[in-house]
């Protein structure tokens, strides 16, 4: 029943001047802007709102930067992966596009087990969302909120991951046939996947430095 | 249709169709079907308010002890009839009929569309759509029953609520996913789709509503979504977002670390909640608009004046949210701040209903039953809106806050306001849909007794609610102030019933026209707009030859045009 | 005392502050009436007018109505002169005009929770004693420390007194959800916000019986979550704090 | 695409790696400044111009919002709007709500 040709599937629309695809995949992102946005603005709220003692830095809550720092990096080199996958389509190299798209999901992953590492740790140090800080029933909402936020990002991640894994399995026949089409699809999937790269940018120090 | 049919068989046909007129009427069914349900709750609890503590007739006998005691409704069960009555009517009932049904089948078919944007999304929306509901009709059969807080929520009662709270934050969380990709849809849709010459001054009205309302659904809603995670972390996780310390529930203190704010939760949640009650009533006005320019049989007065006011009112609803929340305590300079914005956003609906009414104006008007109802909405809506005003207003809001003048107010602007609109909607466009007209007299009826009753469900609340009757009450008589107004409570509930009736021409109609045997004219009412170029009903890729848009969208009575309606897709001689 | 009239309209007001809410409500209803009616009577004259009939067709010219232009202004004028000359003015002086201990107010505790208003006076010494969650039980609603003596002659009670004619300085403060503080008499509404303790003030200028309200959805009992709010004279009142007092039988 | 156009998207592939090295060396900067500890004040300034700065970088470049279209940029100007509506907004009107829930 889809068979209809809906345009500007690929070719960009001449008032606009983007494609449908890209105009969905930015209208989508404005709201997972405002998404965040919201917890942001409840985490500014909530630190104002308790006790300055009752709010821990990061490192003291025990947040290991070290091995945040590192996730961030490895979450900065799978955006640059993720660019150059897309770049190599434009010039159309397809292995190359292979290998880097590859290699972003593989780093993808790689963030998602380091994360999953410093839960099993806090964990093991009896550290749950409903722990507050220094200790138990001291009113600070800390943990929680680390838990949430970084868990919020960890579905998201994990949910580009699985759509690129998707692409790269069956998507990348699609070049053969419709490169154009092909190569829109990478460059939205890069443009999800650098977002939620961005809301790193900001979770990290926000959690982890201040 | 007719042709796909064989060769996609009936799933693809009807219950997985990426067709978005087929969406637009499965939307449609469930809406009604939910509003209706909604409706239902609501007559069991106007049945306790008329005579509290007595057995429920019929179905008082039919509900588990857990929520009746030998057939008279019980409190906790009377909270959670009132929270989902809200939900499902909101959520469930006009969000999807009003956007999802209406926006659906008629902006792709008004924009000289193929379909939607993104088909496939659209199904998908669909679908949430239906889990959402699903997920909060089941959470009825929990022990300890549905969400009791209220529609709106409000932490700590939610988060020491029973089950069926979770099972809300749940069905929440599809039903704004749904709404989120359904809006998504619709603002490619509207921007990438329009048939050439279809400039956006070119536009009809509705199409405009809904644009606005995509925009308001897109970047409201992700802060309540935000919101129901929060929650679901303190219920579930133990974590204390909107818990302060030091909670004492039944004499037991609560185990949670606390530090978190209650009115957090409500800053989110009536983030979302105010341009949500815009996002009910746009559409609304949207096809009041459509209907009364096409049976006034002249171009609406004050088109763009309308449009901007439409923007203005868009943008301006996300600043205005506390004055739900002036009774919390805060500060004398927000709620002034609050307290000018909520004026200065009444002022743009005036100029809206100005333009309507003044449209009237040099017309020939016909008195069809969408018009009736289309007519109907404007002083219905206005007696809502005005009395926005005195609750805008923090110190009359000290007497009237959460009392049933709120209650009134906001059912003025929903039930016979924005139903009503829905209404003209579904007589509108129904011969489009279904290719057979509806039976006038039934309409006629069912318009008479609904604007009769309506009003006699919802005047008598602005008076308890200047008597100070709070709302959410079990038993209002218990209250000396609530016993004095009995009489109108009476009155309310025995209107109400008489509503459920008026609805069984309206039931019977629907029904039954679908049976004719004589099909609808391809565009009985003469309109000009792009739906009516179409075959009746559309087939799959809707237009016969993509058509080309010449003129505006109320050409009517235009001097010297061959006849009293000049379509946009004709092209004008000379 | 005089019997309360309730009626269908607003309910007997015995504030000071009453009177400007009472007067901005009635205004801003007559002015909603006017503005009802005009539009109204425009539209029924405009449906009987313009009505399609034999010989009568629609103008396509729109009319050059400029008088709208003039109605939305209005429209906005009045609700700026609503708010500059009523609205904000009233509203501050309910909100912060916090009676100062020179006038000396009555001072009392509001502590809510579901579903009961508890209301703590601060005895003779004119001095709460110290409250904290752990000292809640059933013979102690208020969470009073034993070990502070200025609570010895704390008085609790379930029913609200006040004396007329002398500003009241409300403390509020919830055990569970949120509740609202609700006299429909004296038109004060007031949410209740756990973890938050919220100063209100208000005065009362006639005696009677009447009834405090919970506004706020706050569970199953919120429906019945009423107490006596009784207004007396000032010698009615402290000879009531007196037999208050005496109950309590500190002396022995 | 032609050899002319093939050299010019060359170029971008430059920027790409300096907007990467820049967005390695600014997070190795941020966590650096982290263990001078600052007051709080200053910390949580200083680590916001940081992030956004990386933030820029990535939309800017990754994203393209530095070539893309003005639809996207109003879009984004809109949600920012809102944006600052929900951070400014509910805060002030706490802060001005007598005492806070410090429990
Ligand atoms: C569609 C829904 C809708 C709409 C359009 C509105 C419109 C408005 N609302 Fe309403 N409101 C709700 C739905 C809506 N509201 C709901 C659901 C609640 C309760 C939530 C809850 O607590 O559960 C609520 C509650 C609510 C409150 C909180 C009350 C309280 O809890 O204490 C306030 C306070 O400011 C308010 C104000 C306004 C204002 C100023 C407008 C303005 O936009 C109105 C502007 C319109 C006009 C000024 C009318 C113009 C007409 C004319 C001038 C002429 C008309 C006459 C003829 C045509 C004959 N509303
Ligand atoms: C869109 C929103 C909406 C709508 C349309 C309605 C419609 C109605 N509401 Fe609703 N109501 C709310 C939203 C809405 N309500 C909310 C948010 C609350 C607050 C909840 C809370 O306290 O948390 C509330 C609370 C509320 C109360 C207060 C309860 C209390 O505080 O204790 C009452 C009391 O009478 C009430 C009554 C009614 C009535 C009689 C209708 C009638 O107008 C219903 C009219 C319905 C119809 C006419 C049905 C039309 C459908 C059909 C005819 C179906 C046909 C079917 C097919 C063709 C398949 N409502
Ligand atoms: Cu306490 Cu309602
Ligand atoms: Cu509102």
């Amino acid at each position: 029943m889809s068979e209809l040709v809906i345009p500007y599937r690929t070719e960009p629309h001449p008032v606009t001047g983007v494609t449908s695809g890209k105009l969905g995949i930015w209208l989508f992102l404005a709201s997972e802007v405002m998404l965040f946005g919201a917890l942001f603005s409840s985490y500014v709220l909530l630190r104002v709102g308790v006790l300055q003692e009752h709010w821990p830095l990061g490192v003291e809550a025990g947040l290991n930067v070290p091995i945040g720092t590192f996730n961030t990096i490895v979450l900065i080199t799978s955006s640059i992966t993720m660019v150059m996958a897309w770049a190599s389509l434009k010039m159309d190299n397809v292995g190359a596009y292979k290998k880097y798209f590859a290699a972003t999901i593989a780093l993808g992953l790689l963030f998602l087990v380091i994360k999953g590492f410093e839960y099993g740790d806090k964990f093991s140090h009896h550290i749950f969302p409903a722990t507050g800080w220094p200790g138990a029933g001291d009113p600070s909402p800390f943990y929680g909120l680390y838990f949430t936020f970084t868990g919020l990002h960890a579905l998201h991640v994990a949910l580009g991951i699985l759509v690129n894994l998707w692409l790269l399995i069956w998507g990348t026949a699609l070049f053969k046939t419709d490169p154009e089409c092909f190569t829109g699809r990478i460059e939205i999937a890069g443009l999800y996947w650098h977002f939620v790269d961005l809301v790193w940018i900001f979770l990290f120090p926000v959690l982890y430095l201040l | 249709m007719s042709d796909t049919h064989d060769e996609l068989g009936f799933w693809r046909t009807y219950v997985f169709s990426t067709d978005h007129k087929t969406i637009g009427i499965q939307y449609g069914i469930t809406a009604l079907v939910f509003l209706f349900f909604g409706f239902s709750l609501m007559m069991m609890m106007r049945w306790q308010l008329a005579y509290p503590g007595e057995a429920i007739p019929i179905i008082g006998g039919l509900l588990g002890e857990s929520s009746v005691d030998k057939g008279a409704m019980l409190p906790n069960f009377y909270n959670q009839l009132g929270a989902m009555h809200g939900t499902i009517m909101v959520f469930m009932g006009i969000v999807p009929l009003a956007v999802g049904a209406f926006g659906n089948f008629v902006v792709p078919l008004q924009i000289g569309a193929v379909d939607m944007a993104f088909p496939r999304l659209n199904m998908m929306s669909y679908q949430a759509f239906v889990i959402g509901g699903i997920v909060m009709l089941s959470s009825f059969f929990l022990p300890g029953g549905a969400a009791s807080s209220g529609w709106t929520s409000y932490a700590p009662l939610s988060i020491t609520a029973t089950t069926g709270q979770t099972f809300w934050l749940i069905g929440m969380i599809f039903l704004i996913a749904s709404s989120l990709l359904g809006a998504l849809n619709f603002i490619v849709t509207i921007l990438h789709l329009r048939a050439p010459g279809l400039t956006f001054f070119r536009l009809p009205f509705f199409v405009w509503s809904q644009l606005v309302t995509a925009f308001l659904l897109l970047l409201a809603f992700p802060p309540l979504q935000a919101a129901a995670v929060f929650q679901l972390m303190d219920r579930l996780a133990g974590t204390s977002f909107f818990l302060p310390s030091g909670l004492v529930v039944g004499g037991e203190p609560l185990a949670a670390v606390g530090g978190g704010s209650p009115l957090l939760w409500q800053h989110l949640f009536w983030f979302l909640a105010h341009p949500e009650v815009y996002v009910l009533i746009l559409p609304g006005m949207g096809i009041v608009a459509e209907v009364i320019a096409n049976n006034t049989r002249k171009p609406l007065w004050g088109y763009r004046p309308m449009v901007y006011s439409l923007l203005f009112l868009g943008f301006l609803s996300f600043g205005v949210w506390a004055h739900h929340m002036y009774m919390t305590g805060m500060g004398t300079t927000m709620s002034t701040f609050f307290q000018i914005t909520t004026m200065i956003i009444s002022i743009p609906s005036v100029i809206i209903l100005t333009c309507l009414a003044i449209s009237l104006w040099g017309g020939a008007i016909r008195f069809t039953v969408p018009m009736l109802f289309a007519l109907a909405f404007l002083p219905m809506f206005g007696i809502g809106g005005l009395t926005g005003l005195p609750l805008g207003l923090a110190a009359p809001d000290a007497h009237f806050h959460d009392t049933y003048y709120v209650i009134g107010h906001f059912h003025y602007v929903v039930a016979p306001g924005t139903i009503f609109a829905m209404f003209a909607g579904i007589y509108y466009w129904y011969p489009k849909a279904t290719g057979r007209a509806l039976n006038v007299t039934l309409g006629k009826l069912h318009f008479w007794l609904s604007l009769i009753f309506m009003n006699g469900v919802f005047m008598p609340m602005m008076f308890e609610g200047m008597a100070g009757v709070s709302r959410r009450l079990f038993d209002p008589t218990i209250y000396e102030h609530g016993a004095a107004v009995h009489g109108l409570t009476m009155m309310t509930s025995w209107s109400a019933w008489c509503l459920a009736l008026a609805q069984i021409p309206f039931i019977i109609n629907f029904f039954m026209s679908m049976r004719k045997k004589e099909r609808a004219q391809e565009n009985p009412w003469q309109a000009t707009t792009l739906e009516w170029a179409t075959p009746t009903p559309p087939p799959h890729g809707n237009f016969t030859e993509p058509p080309v848009v010449y003129c505006g969208p109320y050409e009517y009575s235009v001097p010297g045009a061959p006849n009293d309606f000049t379509p946009q897709h004709v092209k004008r001689e000379s | 005392m005089n019997e309360p009239q309730y009626g269908w309209w607003l309910p007997p007001d015995v504030s000071v502050n009453g009177a400007d809410i009472d007067f901005m409500i009635i205004a801003i209803h007559w002015f909603m009436l006017v503005l009802f009616i005009f539009w109204g009577g425009f539209i029924a004259y405009c449906l009987v007018r313009f009505r399609e009939r034999p010989g009568h067709s629609a103008t396509y010219q729109l009319i050059e109505a400029k008088w709208n232009r003039w109605l939305e202004i209005g429209v906005a004028v009045a609700e700026t002169v609503v708010l500059v000359a009523f609205a904000v003015p009233v509203w501050a002086t309910i909100k912060n005009d916090l009676p100062d201990p020179k006038q000396d107010p009555t001072v009392i505790r509001v502590v809510a929770e579901q579903f009961k208003w508890l209301f703590h006076y601060p005895g003779k010494d004119g001095t709460f004693g110290r409250t904290a969650p752990e000292f809640y039980a059933d013979d102690n609603p208020a969470g009073l420390d034993d070990d502070d003596e200025a609570g010895w002659d704390d008085i609790t009670v379930r029913g609200l007194r006040f004396p007329v004619g002398k500003p009241v300085l409300a403390r509020l403060t919830s055990k569970d959800a949120i509740h609202s503080f609700k006299l429909p008499v004296m038109r004060v509404t007031q949410d209740v916000v756990p973890g938050m303790e919220i100063a209100i003030w208000f005065e009362a200028k006639e005696t009677g019986q009447f009834q405090v309200a919970c506004a706020q959805l706050c569970g199953l009992g919120h429906y019945e979550m009423k107490a006596d709010l009784i207004i007396q004279s000032p010698e009615d009142f402290q000879k009531w704090l007196d037999e208050e007092h005496d109950a309590l039988g500190l002396d022995e | 695409m032609n050899e002319s156009e093939l050299a010019h998207f060359k170029q971008h592939l430059r920027v790409y790696l300096a907007v990467f090295i820049a967005l390695a060396v600014l997070t190795v900067v941020t966590v650096a400044i982290s263990y001078l500890d600052l007051p709080t004040g200053y910390a949580i300034t200083v680590a916001m111009v940081v992030a956004t700065v990386k933030a820029f970088l990535v939309a800017g470049y990754f994203m393209h919002l530095v070539t893309e279209q003005k639809v996207i940029h109003w879009l984004l100007a809109l949600s920012a709007a809102f944006l600052v509506f929900l951070f400014v907004l509910p805060l002030v009107t706490e802060l001005g709500n007598g005492p806070l829930w410090t429990g």
